[in-house]
């Protein structure tokens, strides 16, 4: 006799099968899972090269520069946020699934982050000595980075999902996202020149992190709906 | 079974549109349990439109679908379905006992199985640590049929499942099939028409 | 046929390779030692300190003799990956895919040792000076050969795509070692010379070449294993390295 | 009775066959052609925002960051040269016919720019505006991309086409570029940054375009012979 | 012809190698003027990698291949061979006559031939205008074979020209390659074996 579905599949391992799967992925294309990587690298070692080594001018330029770089490097990455799930039908199963989208959409928002903005966080260091860039002024770009990536790939995966029948979605894809990103360049890149002219700076912090608590709760719930709504 | 049980999945007057034109007209199903419903039509007549407005993945242009004689909601349809479509959702990188553990994982698991007898069962015995990727077109059909196997879900909506099998292929699936409707579930399967069905108690909607 | 092009074609032979390798990898790696430690051992404790640099100079004993090893295995690399597409010798594409990973070893550590002893003498870790630049490019060569090795699957098709890369990259050689001569740059210019009058004490030569010698032995030798091994992997299915692994079992 | 092939199609009208089709391609997928042109303007406009209004600086490292870019954009758009055509079959197509490939080759790389590189080129007064360029040093900055950005596109092309056969190349295409792109970047860039400090430049652009003559000449011949190799 | 013409193509103890791993073993097949050369194989068993290494896409690791008598160059094998390959080469975004127009540019014309007629030949009248894109699988491959009859090469080598098409369009096939052997021009075709064959001069070569 068929049973009814397993009561007993709480929601929480749910997310988890899908969070091990997820990572597991990462890790076994981590030549893609690189990329955006060595995407900031590229950009943050280019301006040297273009500008000529002049310390002063680098270091004061330098909070800006990691932070574009860093954006830009998570924009070029959404498009695969959901990209190989719809190519391989996995897509289907995640909305078929007995389970809240939203929460599994949550999953899927932490691992992008976690693949692709935690590794650049781990060498902006090496990114801001390229640069010249005050060593006093690390803890507070890290600290907005820690606070604007996550929100940046929030709000990303909102726009994803609204583009995700696409076949070629790349210019879309970023022109919806640009208005969406530009406030928490500004407040993000703006703490840490703040910081740079001695300046209080705890405010942008403190709105970004509002933002951030903000988008936790509402942009997985966001991009489900979307997700429903574009679903091919 | 008692006789006065509703059937697990029904459909009353349903009908889509694309833009406008019609993809299937308005038509009426009912899928009970121990029962198999085999949806026949050519290229393009809408068989993959209709499993995938039966499944909630499009929203219905008309009419009312309906799920142990309830409207039909996301949970309800999610722990009823099970879906194999063209696409398969195997992740190629991970290895067959890996796709099937997550799917397990997310919709929970029939009971008395095992992920290890029914690749068995499908003939993967020895592909269990194969990436997807490396499996062939054939294979990878016998892992989706695995999944279907392992799942709770008591109705199966199977788009073209003799697609990509060779003749042997073709026999295990209704096989499976006749396992799993003489168990108690059902069925709704997809085809150009062309092949062998399995003997169960099956009724027959043509689309066009 | 050119005898030199009839000696690869013969040693392109996989197993007289093998058996060549065999035979030479071993006292190659051996005989590196003693030059690596005499040398080291002479650079630390016998030679002087420097009138300006006190002790901190004595990395140079690795830095040069790897930033020569860096330019030396760019160099075999493109040689042996010229000579792969020309004339399509196996074991030509497999040497200069070997070279590559060895070369990248070398350039990382002249880029490590160079940064440390840029913070005492220059006051930074890093700049983009002209010699530093093209040494980091030259590192990205080598990793866009071993990248482009890997990404292949057909492992002929593999070795001779990245071989022609590595032929494309060879133009920034020169730009390394020329870049002191034609920029002004902070790095230090050509100070030791084959010919003629080396401006650096000549204490410290002794030490250097020391070094030097024993770097290109331990090159050479790891260079033959690592083929073998490319080798022995690409023709697992050959019956000479069934035999061979009979041999190691019985 | 079958003929062999017409001895009168000349290479010239095989490669204006190639030119006419390739340019109807980029009409017809305008949306996609416009994408490098997007990430420009999207580039360039993030720093005033990520370093806020500040003219004299916005005006001193506007030479790097409008060549950086270009740069960028070019990199991005480098893989669809052959992509399209490889998915399609038609490479395979080019490869058979009786025409030399490296014109072929040629040809296409003159797409490439003109799609890619020369919509950027008409709108870098804009770009400078938004970056308070010094108006004198425009002409400088605009011979230095027009020798510059063939030049990428040339030195590109043999890179892509070692990497035709890969799915996912977005990584190793821009590991491989990079070294290549390097000194253009630093020639071009310098040249603006020379002329801003009212040092001479001439001779970044001499050099310039001399490789750009070289480039010409070899890329081509370079890239059929990579094709050949790297075809799967 | 005079009998003692060399064979169009022609190759002797050719070999291909992935990986040290032999794909198709050391063979022999030549093809004259006024013949077809048919090659039957099971799905893998090598004949698209053969048809690759013939039109020198893929370098032999062993043997030899001879046009018309005369080691093969790139541009015997251009002038001489056209390939209908599993890809097509269609742009989806121009339209069957852009297409063509293309095709010509690139390889020029057989003497006689005009882009409209051959349109009509394959079965695509009122399609000239469609971009490819929106051609069925079926219309795709008809558009392969109108290439094929434009370009002046005398040898086709086709890969599975009978995949995705109707009856109709099997026999249309194999109409335009009679056509095409009684006007002296050769064909090597591949295929599965489970097709009519066009009833011509022909050899079989079983690949394994
Ligand atoms: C990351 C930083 C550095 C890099 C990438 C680097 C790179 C190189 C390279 C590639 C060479 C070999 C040149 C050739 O054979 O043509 C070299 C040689 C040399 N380097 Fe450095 N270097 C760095 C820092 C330094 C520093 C800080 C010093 C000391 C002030 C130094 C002193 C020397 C000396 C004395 C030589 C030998 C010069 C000769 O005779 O050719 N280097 N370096
Ligand atoms: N995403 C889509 N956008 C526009 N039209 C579509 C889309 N998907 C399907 N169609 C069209 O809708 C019609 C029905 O498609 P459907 O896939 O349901 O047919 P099918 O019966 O499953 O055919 P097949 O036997 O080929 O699988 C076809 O004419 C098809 O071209
Ligand atoms: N690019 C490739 N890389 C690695 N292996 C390949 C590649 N292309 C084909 N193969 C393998 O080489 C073998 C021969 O392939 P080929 O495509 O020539 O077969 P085929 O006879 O044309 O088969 P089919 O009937 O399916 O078209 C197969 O085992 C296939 O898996
Ligand atoms: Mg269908
Ligand atoms: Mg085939």
């Amino acid at each position: 006799m068929v049973r009814h579905a397993d009561a007993s599949i709480s929601t929480a391992s749910a997310c988890l099968a899908l969070l091990r799967r997820d990572l597991l992925l990462v890790w076994r294309r981590r030549g893609d899972a690189a990329q955006p990587l060595m995407f900031a690298l590229l950009v943050v070692s280019l301006f040297p090269l273009a500008l000529g080594p002049e310390p002063e001018l680098l270091a004061k330029i330098a909070p800006g520069v990691i932070w574009v770089a860093v954006l830009l490097s998570g924009l070029l990455s959404l498009d695969s946020l959901f990209r190989s799930d719809l190519d391989d039908g996995s897509l289907e199963q995640l909305m078929l699934a007995p389970q809240p989208l939203a929460l599994l959409v949550a999953c899927k928002v932490l691992v992008h982050w976690l693949a692709s903005a935690v590794p650049v966080l781990l060498i902006v260091p090496l990114l801001a000595a390229f640069l010249n860039l005050d060593g006093r002024l690390l803890p507070v770009l890290w600290e907005s980075l820690l606070l604007g990536t996550p929100l940046l790939s929030l709000v990303g995966t909102v726009v994803v999902a609204l583009t995700v029948g696409m076949r070629r979605s790349g210019m879309l894809l970023a022109l919806l996202a640009l208005p969406l990103y530009v406030p928490v360049l500004i407040f993000g890149a703006g703490a840490v020149m703040a910081a740079a002219q001695g300046l209080p700076f705890a405010g942008a912090l403190w709105l970004l992190g509002a933002a951030l608590v903000l988008a936790v709760v509402l942009a997985p719930l966001a991009a489900a709906t979307a997700l429903r709504i574009a679903m091919p | 079974m008692t006789p006065a049980a509703p059937p697990l999945l029904a459909a009353e007057s349903l009908a889509f549109q694309r833009n406008e034109e019609p993809v299937f007209g308005p038509l009426s199903l009912h899928v009970a349990a121990g029962e198999a419903l085999l949806i026949h039509g050519g290229n393009g007549s809408g068989k993959t439109t209709l499993l995938r407005v039966l499944a909630g993945l499009l929203p219905p242009s008309e009419g009312d679908i309906q799920v142990r004689g309830q409207h039909a909601t996301r949970e309800s349809v999610a722990q009823t379905c099970a879906l194999l479509g063209h696409l398969l959702g195997h992740k190629g990188e991970l290895t067959a006992v890996e796709n099937l553990r997550f799917a397990v994982g997310l919709n929970g698991q029939r009971e008395g199985t095992d992920i290890t007898e029914v690749l068995e069962t499908v003939g993967l015995a020895g592909y269990e640590d194969s990436p997807a990727r490396q499996l062939s077109a054939g294979q990878k059909k016998r892992l989706g049929l695995a999944r279907l196997l392992l799942l709770p879900s008591p109705l199966w909506l199977m788009d073209e499942p003799y697609a990509n099998l060779d003749l042997e292929g073709i026999a295990l699936v209704n096989r499976v099939v006749e396992a799993h409707i003489n168990g108690g579930g059902a069925a709704l399967i997809t085809s150009h028409g062309a092949y062998a069905t399995p003997a169960v108690r099956s009724r027959v909607l043509e689309l066009d | 046929m050119n005898p030199v092009i009839r000696w690869f074609h013969q040693m392109g032979s996989p197993p007289i390779f093998h058996r060549f390798a065999d035979r030479w990898s071993r006292w190659l790696l051996l005989a590196a030692l003693p030059f690596l430690a005499w040398g080291a051992w002479s650079g630390l404790f016998e030679v002087p300190a420097d009138y300006q640099q006190g002790d901190s100079y004595r990395i140079l004993f690795i830095h040069v003799p790897s930033a020569w090893m860096s330019l030396f295995i760019y160099g075999l690399m493109a040689v042996y990956a010229f000579i792969a597409l020309v004339w399509r010798i196996k074991i030509c594409e497999q040497l200069a895919m070997a070279c590559a990973p060895i070369g990248a070893g070398f350039t990382a550590i002249t880029l490590l040792t160079g940064s440390l002893w840029g913070r005492p003498m220059w006051g930074t870790w890093w700049t983009w000076d002209p010699r530093l630049t093209s040494e980091l490019v030259l590192l990205f060569l080598f990793l866009g050969v071993i990248g482009l090795n890997a990404a292949i699957e057909d492992r002929r098709a593999a070795a001779r795509a990245a071989g022609f890369l590595a032929l494309i990259g060879v133009v920034n050689v020169p730009i390394v070692h020329f870049s002191v001569e034609w920029w002004n740059t902070l790095h230090q210019g050509a100070t030791i010379k084959l010919m003629g009058q080396s401006s650096i004490d000549s204490r410290m030569v002794l030490p250097l070449v020391l070094v030097a010698i024993g770097t290109k032995l331990w090159f050479l030798g790891s260079l033959l294993v690592r083929t073998q091994t490319a080798m022995l992997e690409m023709e697992s299915g050959k019956d000479w390295v069934k035999q061979i692994a009979r041999g190691a079992h019985a």
